[in-house]
């Protein structure tokens, strides 16, 4: 396996605040490098956990380019993406969601997903405006996207709900549709912000096999901020736990809930020696 | 929730209703026999209401033309007013369309006439002054308009009588740009051009011994006009011209004030809003500026009063000759207040009616090659204006001439050029 | 924000066709089931009859419309699609038109061909829009609306002075300054002069069918999604791999480039050019088409325009004013009694209360009734028993005026019995105002009821006449 | 240097009057998001309000009572005419359209400016009107600062809106009331789910905003005097821009913006010229724009992701 995201000494401050200090961290994918000794073909899920104000947010903003770092470096397969646009990293593969759910709310659930396919595709001005055989063409294959996407998410997001405009949708569905829009982007990396945020437990559920799938079936490489510590259980390959913009713990879930620091961090000094 | 869920839709249905209604709703008051123009058809009812019953007991004929002792077919017909009767020149439209109702209840009266008023107000929009040309030609009741005022508004509603109708006449009261006549058949005009302003202003300037003139415009088409052919004839004449220039827009002038240097000898106004020309004054006494303020002749306005200030006007002093200060009487017993758009209106009004009635007299009905070819042969000894009315082949005024009036003490004017 | 749950919206949806309620309702049912390109077989016949049915000021209005209709569309790809506040619109317009005009007048010795002009005239302003538009990479919201409309007045100030500019001689009076210029010569496609109002308005029809047509095409591609999703949200669309700097760049020189074609057709409609053509109260009646007939929506803007248009020149009319008055006044009283016995009780009131008044008013001042009643069809009915003012009509009706409107304004607040109580003599105010000032006035009139109309029509449908209902998260 | 101080006192009483519209404005759009396109009639009746107590009291050159009550009672009828028409501007045509996209109730906005620029015709006439200061406060009288005279209207105009701009500010700072306005304009539905009556809130800020905007028109009456029925136009877009520029939302920023747009005006006037006065504001103004793009004391807005 090698790396498809590198993060190595990257520190971020606001206003003499420090969010991300010195951070290192890597996501692995078999996409990008070399595959030996992997038999299956696919990525990992690292989840990063942490107290409220921990930086975890933050470093999906200079992951996806909305700031930049003040110092250190973010590699996508080994190459430099510091100081590109968001448009610039989406189109290299890495996908997001927001934790503060950012769904076009006045376009259909389908054009939410279809809009996400502009990057990889190439229809002009003139075409479209012309309809041209070819831009019918793509645009065939854009719906045909959009829908496949869609159809991931089982009956929630298919048939009459295509139409209907995204603010129609309940919270949970508009999670979803998210996740559906970052697909069409057609990402390596996904990077989800709570996506179990708001859910009642049935739904926390379905949303946890659902990454799951998404790993195995797709072979995305996800990287996701949860706080639901039974989302994180139930789908990190890794785990690594920030506290006040600093990495205390990395490992696996075992690991990483044990760490006395975790621990502490969550619930304050001295819990760890009390449990 | 049920009334808020249902009143919404119910008056949208009365808007669309309301409308609907009003596209048909004025067939109502449709004049006889003009199917194809309801819109300028039911206009004439309504607006003339009132207005021929109130009529003033004036006494002056302003140019018994012929006996009319022949028992002659009532004489009718429709003129239009374009105008800014709304707009940032509104008070230029309303005084224009209070005198139009004023020389059309008079000159009725005089000659026994029957001419309504159609009228269109055009914001001093040209683009809307190219819509109501239009619709006044489809109007086939109608011989002759009044109107636009402004060169610009002229130049729009002109080109459209030209391409739809050239024997329609329109008589602008308040239109100086030189040549601008010649270019359209139909048009005449009651006021003279800048080509009589700019030098009468510029001579008496330099007879007063000025070395020194500071000249500001308000760059509309009435300004430039006048400061061009002003600041030649002054430099014709060898005295230093600086000119500014402010928008029409613009209520404050302190800082232009300052800038006027102390050896000026005149400060030259050429504008429209005589009332910015006050606040401008003022501001000249705030700031210890005393040389005299000239204005052209949109200054000459009871706005504008401040004393030992110089003033252009296309007529010797209205209030000052028998006939035309009797109509002035009457038509301030009226209407509250004029200025100096408004008489040019009474006389265009004049010379539409007049022309009218001549042809009624032959013994026709009234149409617009008739009337325009009256109109062309006007030749009134007298008018409001206090001086005769006829025009050239262009349709211009054939003598225009400009006084200088100074405002005296008790807010009377004295000519003095 | 207004959420529906998920199985509410697809209850809804089986129903929404029977919503519709009222005696227009199954007209509005038929309308639905009409396939689209009958709607538009129709609307398209009635247009192209048009300038057959009606005389020539009338075609000059449906000119003034579709015009209007054109700048509604391009501003709609601006504001309704791209959500950039550009409230520089008009100033592409007018350098449309002055383009043209200088070059098909006598401003210039050379006279452009029609064909060569106006290629080149739509590529410039569509690069003057790609100008524009790089504030708007680091302006947004009303920032970049100022910043656009300093670029609307920049462009009025520049042809209203560009005579005078340092660096201009003064020989070369390339816009004529206040003056404008006037005598343009029409458009001349290879032999055939565009020189009447009917082929004015067939040049715009047509081009109007075509520019739909681009524009629908591009509106349902990937540009017109990232438009829509731009103005959304900016910052997700971004990180969906929307360039956006692109994409508002776009825009604004769609925009623009629709907006100089209209303004070269202006140009030779007009047959000349004035600065004031393209000041701010333009660019707000286009605002007011696009938003009034339903931002973002194709055939709403369209519709705008034609209200936008034509409700001015139906308010011109004096008699059709009076109509939409008395109508509006109607309705007000439907509105708020709803069913037709207070209807008629309170009607039978009015009259009744106006007796009274007129009764009392001419014992104490006889002056109160001596005035003369309009000529008009409605205000026969009127007559007798609203005063009708011999004497010091201003004052009185000034006075009216503004209590009428108090009056207007307390029925739609107040319940039950105030409002009864209100109702009679607001309405009689309302007459009594109506006949003794604003008949008499009608240009100011039509000013004051179109502003009355805009507002109660926003009320009624605030996402405009064909829009969709958004939501909007500040 | 008497050149320049002369022009200063000129860019400072126009640049006052700039910043009282301005603050409403940013006031009402601080709180609504709206661009309250009716606030310059809103001025402009105002102004005719003052001008109607002035004829009333016997017109400037034969007042009926002392000129400070005068003028007092100038000030007083206009807040009451401002504030009634912004708060009836406020229930009637910008309340049905609160959860409406944020463009919509600029139409309703226009609709009113037609209504009220209509209403004014035919309640005025088209006729200008004049306060003709220099009549009731003699020209002559002033306070003299190095080698010029400031006449007293125009001290008054200057001295007034400081002091309305400052307790505005405290007010907006220390009161209860003042808080709850800047909640609002925070986060409104936060604001509600607090406890704060956000509909009172609202139109607490119109009254305000309108009322200063009536002191303006009177301010405008006396100090340059002409009162017409379109004076609103061209000050209602003076203030959309000064507030802008100085950070639309903020208290400071209209200020500022207002004295800004003044003090370019004067000075474009006086060293360049008269002709390109507003081009050459216009383009200083884009400069800022470009620089502080959220305008003078516009805070960058935080992005919530």
């Amino acid at each position: 396996m090698s790396a498809i995201l590198e993060l190595s000494g990257l520190s971020k401050s606001f206003g003499g605040l420090t969010v991300i200090e010195n951070l290192d961290l890597a996501v692995e994918s078999t996409q990008g490098g070399q595959v030996s000794d992997v038999a299956i073909k696919q990525g990992e899920i690292l989840s990063v956990i942490g107290p409220n104000g921990a930086g975890k947010t933050t470093l999906f903003n200079l992951i996806s380019g909305i700031y930049r770092p003040d110092s250190g470096e973010i590699r996508m397969d080994g190459r430099s993406i510091v100081g590109r646009s968001p448009e610039e990293i989406a189109n290299l593969g890495i996908a997001r969601t927001f934790q503060t759910l950012r769904i076009f709310l006045n376009m259909t659930v389908k054009e939410n997903v279809m809009a996400a396919a502009y990057g990889n595709t190439k229809t002009g001005l003139w075409q479209s405006i012309f309809r041209t055989p070819a831009s019918r063409r793509e645009e065939r294959e854009i719906s045909e996207l959009a829908e496949s996407k869609l159809a991931f998410f089982g009956e929630r997001l298919m048939g009459y709900r295509w139409d209907q405009p995204a603010y129609s949708l309940s919270y949970a569905n508009r999670r979803r549709l998210e996740i559906a829009r970052a697909m069409a982007t057609n990402p390596r990396l996904l990077m989800l912000d709570e996506p179990a945020a708001g859910m009642n437990p049935a739904e926390t559920h379905e949303i946890t096999e659902l990454i799951g799938r998404l790993r195995d079936e797709v072979g995305y490489s996800i990287l996701v901020i949860e706080h639901d510590m039974h989302v994180v259980e139930g789908i990190s390959d890794r785990v690594i736990a920030l506290d006040h913009g600093v990495k205390i713990a990395e490992g696996s879930f075992a690991d990483v809930a044990t760490d006395p620091q975790v621990i502490e961090a969550y619930l304050g000094y001295g819990a760890a020696s009390k449990k | 929730m049920k009334k808020r869920s249902q009143w919404p839709k119910m008056v949208m249905l009365f808007v669309a209703m309301a409308l609907v209604a009003a596209a048909c709703g004025g067939d109502d008051d449709a004049g006889a026999g003009d199917d194809t123009t309801t819109t300028a058809a039911a206009a004439p009812a309504a607006t003339t209401t009132a207005t021929t019953e109130a009529a003033p007991a004036t006494t002056m004929a302003p140019e018994p033309t012929t006996t009319t002792e022949m028992e002659m077919i009532p004489c009718v017909a429709t003129i239009g007013f374009i105008g800014p009767i709304t707009g940032p020149v509104a008070f230029i439209g309303e005084v224009q369309l209070n005198w139009m109702q004023y020389a059309v209840d008079v000159l009725n009266e005089e000659l026994s006439t029957e001419i309504s008023i159609v009228e269109g107000d055009n914001q001093f929009d040209t683009a809307q002054s190219a819509t109501l040309a239009a619709q006044f030609v489809d109007n086939a009741d109608m011989v002759a308009t009044v109107g636009p005022a402004g060169s610009d508004n002229v130049d729009a509603a002109g080109a459209v009588f030209e391409d739809l109708d050239p024997d329609f006449s329109f008589v602008s009261p308040s239109s100086t740009r030189e040549g601008i006549a010649a270019t359209y058949t139909g048009m005449f005009r009651t006021v003279p051009t800048d080509a009589d302003q700019g030098p009468t202003t510029a001579d008496f300037m330099i007879a007063e011994g000025a070395a020194k003139v500071f000249l500001v415009d308000d760059q509309s088409s009435y300004s430039t006009g006048l400061s061009d052919s002003t600041t030649a004839a002054l430099e014709a004449g060898g005295v230093e011209v600086i000119t500014e220039s402010v928008s029409q827009d613009t209520t404050d002038f302190s800082a232009l004030v300052s800038t006027i240097p102390d050896d000026a000898d005149f400060v030259y106004l050429p504008w429209q809003v005589a009332a910015n020309g006050q606040i401008f004054a003022n501001q000249m006494a705030e700031q210890g500026k005393t040389m005299r303020i000239f204005g052209s002749d949109g200054m000459d306005s009871e706005d504008f009063t401040t004393v030992g200030s110089l003033v252009a006007a296309f007529a010797p002093d209205i209030a000052g000759i028998a006939g035309s200060a009797d109509l002035l009487a009457g038509f301030l017993a009226e209407y509250d207040d004029t200025n100096t758009f408004g008489p040019p209106v009474f006389a265009a009004v004049q010379v539409i009616i007049e022309a009218t009635y001549r042809v009624c007299l032959t013994g026709q009905t009234p149409d617009r090659a008739s009337v325009q070819a009256e109109i062309a042969n006007t030749d009134l000894a007298d008018s409001i204006l206090g001086s005769p009315i006829s025009f050239t082949s262009d349709g211009d005024l054939a003598e225009g001439q400009f006084f200088i009036f100074e405002i005296q003490e008790d807010g009377t004017k004295t000519l003095v050029g | 924000m207004s959420q529906i749950g998920v199985d509410q919206w697809v209850e809804q949806s089986d129903e929404r066709r029977d919503r519709y309620s009222g005696w227009t309702a199954p007209a509005r049912r038929a309308f639905d089931k009409l396939p689209t390109g009958w709607k538009l077989v129709g609307v398209l016949g009635a247009a192209a009859a048009f300038p057959l049915l009606v005389p020539q000021g009338e075609i000059r209005i449906g000119i003034t419309v579709l015009l209007l209709a054109m700048l509604a569309l391009g501003l709609n790809v601006v504001v309704g699609w791209a959500g950039l506040l550009d409230l520089g619109f008009v100033a592409f317009y007018g350098f449309g038109a002055y383009f043209y005009a200088i070059v098909a007048s006598d401003q210039l010795p050379a006279h452009w061909p029609t064909w060569v002009a106006i290629p080149i005239i739509v590529a410039a302003a569509a690069l003057l829009g790609a100008l524009l538009s790089l504030p708007s990479r680091r302006l947004v919201g009303d920032y970049l609306a100022i910043m656009t409309l300093f670029f609307a007045q920049i462009f009025v100030e520049l042809v209203r002075n560009f005579e005078r500019l340092p660096f201009v001689s003064e020989d070369l009076d390339l816009t004529g300054g206040p003056n404008g210029i006037p005598g343009v010569e029409a458009w001349d496609l290879f032999g055939f002069q565009i020189n009447s109002f009917k082929r004015h308005y067939y040049l715009l029809l047509i081009l109007l069918v075509v520019l739909i047509a681009g524009l629908h095409n591009l509106n349902a591609s990937r540009t017109g999604r990232a438009w829509r999703a731009l103005r959304e949200d900016t910052l997700a669309a971004e990180h969906m791999t929307t360039p956006v700097n692109k994409l508002k760049l776009l825009a604004f020189v769609v925009g623009a480039a629709i907006a100089g074609l209209a303004g070269s057709i202006f140009a030779a409609v007009q047959v000349g050019v004035f600065p004031n053509n393209f000041a701010l109260p333009f660019l707000i009646t286009i605002y007011a088409a696009v938003i009034l007939g339903g931002s973002g929506s194709i055939a709403g803007v369209v519709l705008g325009a034609v209200a936008i248009g034509y409700i001015p020149e139906l308010l011109r009319d004096p008699g059709k004013a009076g109509w939409l008055f008395y109508i509006g006044l109607a309705v007000m009283l439907v509105v708020t009694m709803k069913r037709w016995q207070p209807i008629a009780a309170v009607t039978i009131g009015l009259v009744v209360f106006g007796f009274v008044v007129r009764f009392v008013s001419s014992a104490i001042w006889d002056e109160s009734i001596m005035g003369t009643a309009n000529d008009t069809f409605i205000s026969r009915f009127v007559d007798g028993w609203v005063l009708i003012l011999g004497e010091q009509q201003d004052l009185i009706t000034n006075y009216a005026f503004v209590v009428a409107i108090a009056g207007v304004l307390s029925v739609v607040v107040t319940r039950g019995w105030l409002r009864i109580a209100t109702l009679i003599p607001t309405i009689y105010l309302a007459i009594l105002v109506w006949e003794n000032k604003l008949a008499l006035q009608p240009s100011i009139t039509r000013q004051l009821l179109f502003g009355a109309v805009l507002v109660v029509m926003m009320a009624i449908r605030p996402q405009g006449l064909l829009g969709t209902r958004r939501v909007e998260i500040t | 240097m008497e050149f320049f101080l002369q022009q200063t006192v000129n860019g400072l009483t126009l640049g006052s009057v700039y910043a009282l519209l301005a603050l409403g404005y940013s006031m009402v759009y601080g709180i609504l998001k709206l661009l309250n396109f009716a606030h310059g009639e809103v001025y402009m009746f105002g102004a005719f309000a003052g001008y109607g107590v002035l004829t009333v009291l016997g017109g400037s050159s034969a007042p009926l009572v002392p000129i400070w009550l005068m003028i007092l009672l100038m000030f007083v009828a206009a807040v009451v005419v401002s504030s009634t028409i912004g708060v009836a501007l406020e229930r009637f045509a910008y309340r049905p359209l609160r959860n409406s996209t944020r463009i919509a109730p600029l139409i309703s906005a226009v609709g009113a400016s037609f209504f009220l620029q209509a209403a004014a015709l035919l309640l005025f006439t088209a006729n200008s009107r004049s306060y003709d200061a220099p009549n009731l406060i003699a020209i002559q009288t002033g306070i003299p600062i190095g080698p010029i005279r400031v006449w007293m209207v125009r001290v008054m105009v200057i001295v007034t809106s400081a002091v309305l701009m400052i307790l505005l500010t405290l007010w907006v700072n220390r009161t209860r009331t003042g808080k709850a306005v800047r909640a609002v304009s925070f986060d409104r539905e936060a604001a509600a789910m607090m406890g704060i009556d956000v509909d009172k809130v609202i139109v607490i800020t119109f009254l305000i905003g309108s009322a200063l905007a009536g002191v303006g028109g009177v301010m405008v009456g006396l100090v340059f005097g002409r009162v017409f029925h379109l004076m609103g136009f061209v000050a209602g877009l003076k203030a959309f821009t000064a507030a802008v520029v100085g950070g639309i939302g903020s208290i400071p920023g209209a200020m500022f913006g207002g004295l800004l747009i003044g003090f370019a005006e004067a000075y474009t006037t006086g060293y360049i010229s008269s002709t390109f006065q507003n081009l050459i504001v216009f383009a200083l103004l884009v400069v800022v724009l470009l620089v502080r793009p959220r305008g003078l004391f516009g805070r960058e807005e935080l992005v919530k992701v």
